[in-house]
């Protein structure tokens, strides 16, 4: 059950150019799994920004010196990640999570590929260790525009087989795009699924690529929530249900975490004319 | 852990039409969903009532993303009304929140004064319905798409079919648009016709322009401004309201974030309030609100709701 | 050091009726009284226009305090309108403005159709004044104390008499309370009726209760709701009234608080904008906005303020 | 001329109940007149809260190591106050100033009495350096409601002849108001002026005594202001002019300091009906 907590920010480190928070999150780390994330507020009751911020959560620690805590990576780019990026040690931050339904793991140990752009890594190193556990082989594939938005190349390394890094510009890595080396991976490991977090257009992409091979994708959404909890309808995209039937889901509960052939990507930002209740008369 | 209500020696309870509630505060249609996923943060069954999203006959969609847009002190929404239909919402929704025992107050909406009677229809004789919610701000799809809240005859001839198809020992409450010149007018219209209670207010209509298109950021362009930056506009609705229909229970609301904020709408008229977009960034707001409440109370040395609800209207001592 | 706006290759001068304009950004009627307190923080002939706060035929003391109460991003007022008079603001405010050199829009206000006709009169053949705007957002105490900007009639009425009395070189901007449940009529009603241009908007109904006295917190109940709160609110009613009348031209105003508030104004459809409640976080906020701006508009590589005034309503590439 | 400066907090002391801040402020101590505010914003354009506040200037040093500094005193209670209370050295401060009519001062070396309420000491003690710069006489009395809410006790001594305290609860100096001690002070010293800051309540008190004895008194009221550089009209109250006619003046350019017998007090927050413009009809 996710929890509403008043915690105070342990510690933000830059990491490129991302921020990495660490904050009090009691009990959450216990209710935590691979793929949640947390709704974090921006600012007290003086702010004018009431909405809450969604972010993968990156680690977990449930009984450190400040009990629970969780740790989250803020790309600043906007105002709630702007003042999130500013946060001091001691500085009180309130969170609500764990949210979202986690990355569904296979039964057998099957081996993995897991695909991140830029700040989208955040959520696949704990992901990574839970397929350990389940002895699937991993193999990690991270990308993003330039070597400063890469995001936890050494955890990478040091979770998987082997490590490919991408680049739009070359500054590190691979100069191209992740799905430029997804296909060798996949076919060098042998991989039955492809777990892959980051831009939209990306995860499109990858799970292009992982139909082709006729393998599973799981891809983890970012649609724009202004609740977080499932409750105000806004975070919705078109997937396909086991019977076919393209509805609107939510992406905070019936997400964020969805197979990537059930996601019909190239219609996110419409409403399918063949979807369930799709409009005929005086929408509004 | 779910928060509860603290225990207080303030009476909070209210006789609502003609259910003893206990707390005068409810969630606000389509901020709750049907229940259940608040129902994690908070027991809905300690909150006044849960208000559901507004239904409709058939199953929706709903609109194309983007469905909202941050503003200050506020949001916009656009959301186009995505819901089950009602068969599907009295079978899966309204069966676990009477499972559940709690107090529901279903809202409905309809793109024609028929379908609202339908919708009414379907909900007659059926348990745990405490209240019907009617959102009338709806294009009216026979009447060029004009909002039934903004004209006083259709909105009069949805409370009319509402009210004929619903079962008399449950009460209707007309759910009020501030964006028209007299709400006051409106209100008595609806009351006329009906409506044993008012619902004040729903959103403002609104438009934010994304400026990298330059294009308007909702798919739908225009949206429901909600949240605290409404507030000082839905107190005097209440006020205005409550001035000119002096019996008339009214269920408040719009930017309530605090149990000081929930009092200027008692003061002003509320016999009950709504908590909506708050909701988005505190899940456990109707209760803290609650708790806010009885905290002011006490200071101030009342002992019941009933002694602030319309304290304005009363003349200065 | 008073603020002076960037040199900046964007052309933000704008032909504002027959009159060329060095920029787009007025102040607002009522947050710059007649410019001569802000002239301490800003050149007021470095900006567009001076809008003065509404005068009225007769000197007025205006309301009691309390006249305002903060709100979410927003603020209530209930000035009553004080001020010199026509007469007073003449002889010394307009003096002042002239000597300075400065562009100036006068507003107006009245209690009756013939009061605005008579103040209208006053200002026949004054220099320095490039525009009347008529503040209708007050009430006609000929028709039970009806706002006249609630009543297209009303509206039309004064209007017609401000036009009759006025000199034909100097164009008459009527200004729009969003108070109203179709604004686009209403700005038909009083272009058909003479309106040169409309300003939109004026400040929304509000009520703020005191929860100490439990009492309305302005002495006058209701009041003014501005700031950034209402600017979803009036993005919307330029974008509807731009949609009915592609050709009118329209001072923009609600909530500006920065440049990109601005830009959604001008890609709405408003042609010059006004700041108002912002000025009193900021005094040097005109020339700021200004600025910024100019800055938007490089790093989208326009040349001109005119290449995004009424972006929004152009389709999508 | 008022500047706005955007400046960071220097330091932030707890004084008694009050929170005493020096914030960088260019070249407003070069402006500064005993009498004058600053209109203070309540954090960043993220803030919901979009007044400024006001507070009378306490001290100036046009040249410290920061280069002008003011200092206010903070009496936390709302959400303005409380946020200013917690602001911490360095942390970004926009002022507004100096605002207001400054005191006038007599052109005689006159004795003079200043009164204090609360922490409506702080702008005598600038005034009291400049009396003393014209050979007058000071004589000081701090009041308020216990002692911790006294301000400035030991500068009074420094600056004055004599220095009277009250307390409303004995908890230091005389029990009872300030204008209990106030027309001894003014006898004993022969005092031709009375100079106050306080609640309105006292500064109406200390102009009726002043009135009483015959001499003059300035009083320095605080009414609620949303601009503080007289564009609103919010801040105004009834004054009698030269001409005595009463006009609705603002507290904040025309003030706020005002001759006692001059500010009609018992009709503060009215309109009296003989006020020039006073409404007849169609007032709204
Ligand atoms: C499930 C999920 C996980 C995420 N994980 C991370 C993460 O690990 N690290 C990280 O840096 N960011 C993450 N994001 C994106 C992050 O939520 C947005 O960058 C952030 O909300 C932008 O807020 P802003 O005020 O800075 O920007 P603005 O663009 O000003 O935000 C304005 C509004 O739009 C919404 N919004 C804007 N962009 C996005 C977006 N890309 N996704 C969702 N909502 C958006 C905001 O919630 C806010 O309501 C995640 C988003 C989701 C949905
Ligand atoms: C000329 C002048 C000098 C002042 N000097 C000092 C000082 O030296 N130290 C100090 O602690 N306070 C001083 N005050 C009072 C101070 O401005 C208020 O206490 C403060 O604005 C309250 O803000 P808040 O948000 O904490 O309280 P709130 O009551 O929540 O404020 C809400 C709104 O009301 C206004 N307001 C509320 N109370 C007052 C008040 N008493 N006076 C003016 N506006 C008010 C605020 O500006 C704000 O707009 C002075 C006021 C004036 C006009
Ligand atoms: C995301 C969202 C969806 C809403 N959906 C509905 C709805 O389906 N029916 C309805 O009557 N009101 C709906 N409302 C309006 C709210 O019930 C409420 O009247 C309004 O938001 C003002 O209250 P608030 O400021 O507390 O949110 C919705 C509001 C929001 C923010
Ligand atoms: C204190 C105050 C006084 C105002 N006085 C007037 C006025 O005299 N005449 C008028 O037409 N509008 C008046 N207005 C409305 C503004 O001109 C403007 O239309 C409205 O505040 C919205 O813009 P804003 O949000 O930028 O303030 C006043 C607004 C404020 C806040
Ligand atoms: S963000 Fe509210 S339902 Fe998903
Ligand atoms: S506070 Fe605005 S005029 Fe004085």
């Amino acid at each position: 059950m996710p929890i509403v907590h008043q915690g105070v920010v342990v510690d933000n480190k830059k990491i490129g150019s991302y921020y990495v928070i660490t904050a009090t999150a009691a009990d959450m780390p216990k209710e935590f799994k691979p793929g949640n994330f947390v709704a974090v507020a921006i600012g007290d009751e003086r702010s004018s920004l009431i909405l809450r911020r969604a972010f993968s959560i990156y680690q977990v620690n449930d009984r450190g010196v400040y009990g629970g805590t969780v740790d989250i990576v803020v790309s600043p780019h906007g105002p709630g990640t702007d003042y999130l990026a500013n946060l001091k040690r001691n500085d009180p931050i309130n969170l609500v999570g764990p949210l979202g339904k986690p990355f569904s793991l296979p039964k057998n140990p099957v081996p993995c590929v897991l695909v991140g752009g830029g700040y989208g890594a955040a959520p696949l190193f704990t992901l990574a260790e839970a397929l350990a556990k389940r002895n699937c082989r991993v193999d990690f594939i991270l990308g993003a525009s330039s070597s400063e938005k890469l995001f936890g190349m050494l955890e990478a390394r040091r979770l998987s087989t082997t490590l490919t890094v991408t680049t739009d510009d070359g500054s590190s890595g691979q100069m191209g795009k992740v799905t430029d080396v997804l296909p060798e991976v996949i076919n060098k490991s042998n991989a039955a699924v492809v777990y892959a977090c980051g831009p939209m257009k990306m995860l499109e992409a990858v799970s292009k690529v992982a139909t082709l091979h006729g393998i599973v994708s799981q891809t983890s959404v970012e649609e724009s929530m202004a609740c977080g909890i499932g409750v105000c309808m806004t975070c919705v995209l078109p997937v396909i249900g086991e019977d076919g039937v393209t509805r609107m889901l939510r992406s905070c509960v019936d997400g964020p975490n969805f197979r990537g052939d059930k996601v019909r990507w190239s219609e996110v930002g419409t409403v399918p004319v063949d979807t369930y209740g799709a409009p005929k008369i005086g929408d509004h | 852990m779910k928060r509860f209500p603290k225990r207080s020696s303030i009476d909070m309870s209210i006789d609502f039409m003609n259910q003893k509630l206990p707390s005068p505060i409810f969630t606000a249609s389509g901020c709750a969903a049907a229940g259940k996923e608040l129902d994690q943060f908070i027991d809905i069954t300690s909150i006044g009532a849960v208000v559901t999203k507004s239904v409709m006959l058939q199953p929706r969609s709903g609109r194309a993303t983007p469905r909202m847009a941050e503003t200050p002190s506020g949001m916009l929404n656009g959301i186009g009304l995505q819901g089950p239909g009602i068969d599907d919402f009295i079978e899966k929704d309204l069966a676990w929140l009477n499972q559940k025992g709690a107090k529901t107050i279903v809202s409905i909406a309809g793109n024609s004064v028929e379908e609202y009677g339908k919708i009414a229809e379907k909900l007659r004789d059926i348990s745990g319905v405490i209240g019907i919610e009617v959102n009338i701000s709806c294009p009216n799809v026979e009447n060029r798409g004009l909002v039934f809240a903004c004209d006083p005859n259709s909105a009069t001839e949805v409370i009319h079919s509402v009210k004929r198809n619903s079962s008399s020992s449950v009460p209707i409450f007309a759910k009020l648009s501030p964006d028209v010149t007299d709400i006051a007018h409106i209100a008595k219209a609806v009351v006329n016709a009906g409506a044993d209670g008012l619902s004040v207010i729903n959103t403002l209509l609104g438009m934010v322009i994304d400026t990298k298109t330059l294009r308007p950021k909702l798919s739908g362009k225009t949206g429901g401004l909600s949240g605290p930056a409404i507030r000082p506009v839905a107190v005097r609705c209440v006020y205005q309201i409550r001035q000119a229909l002096p019996k008339v229970p009214i269920i408040g609301m719009g930017g309530i974030r605090t149990g000081n904020d929930a009092l200027e709408f008692f003061a002003a008229g509320a016999n009950a309030i709504s908590v909506g977009t708050m909701v988005f960034n505190d899940p456990e707001a109707c209760v803290r609100i609650h708790d806010e409440v009885c905290e002011l109370l006490n200071e101030k040395s009342f002992r019941s709701i009933n002694d602030v609800i319309n304290a304005a209207h009363k003349e200065q001592i």
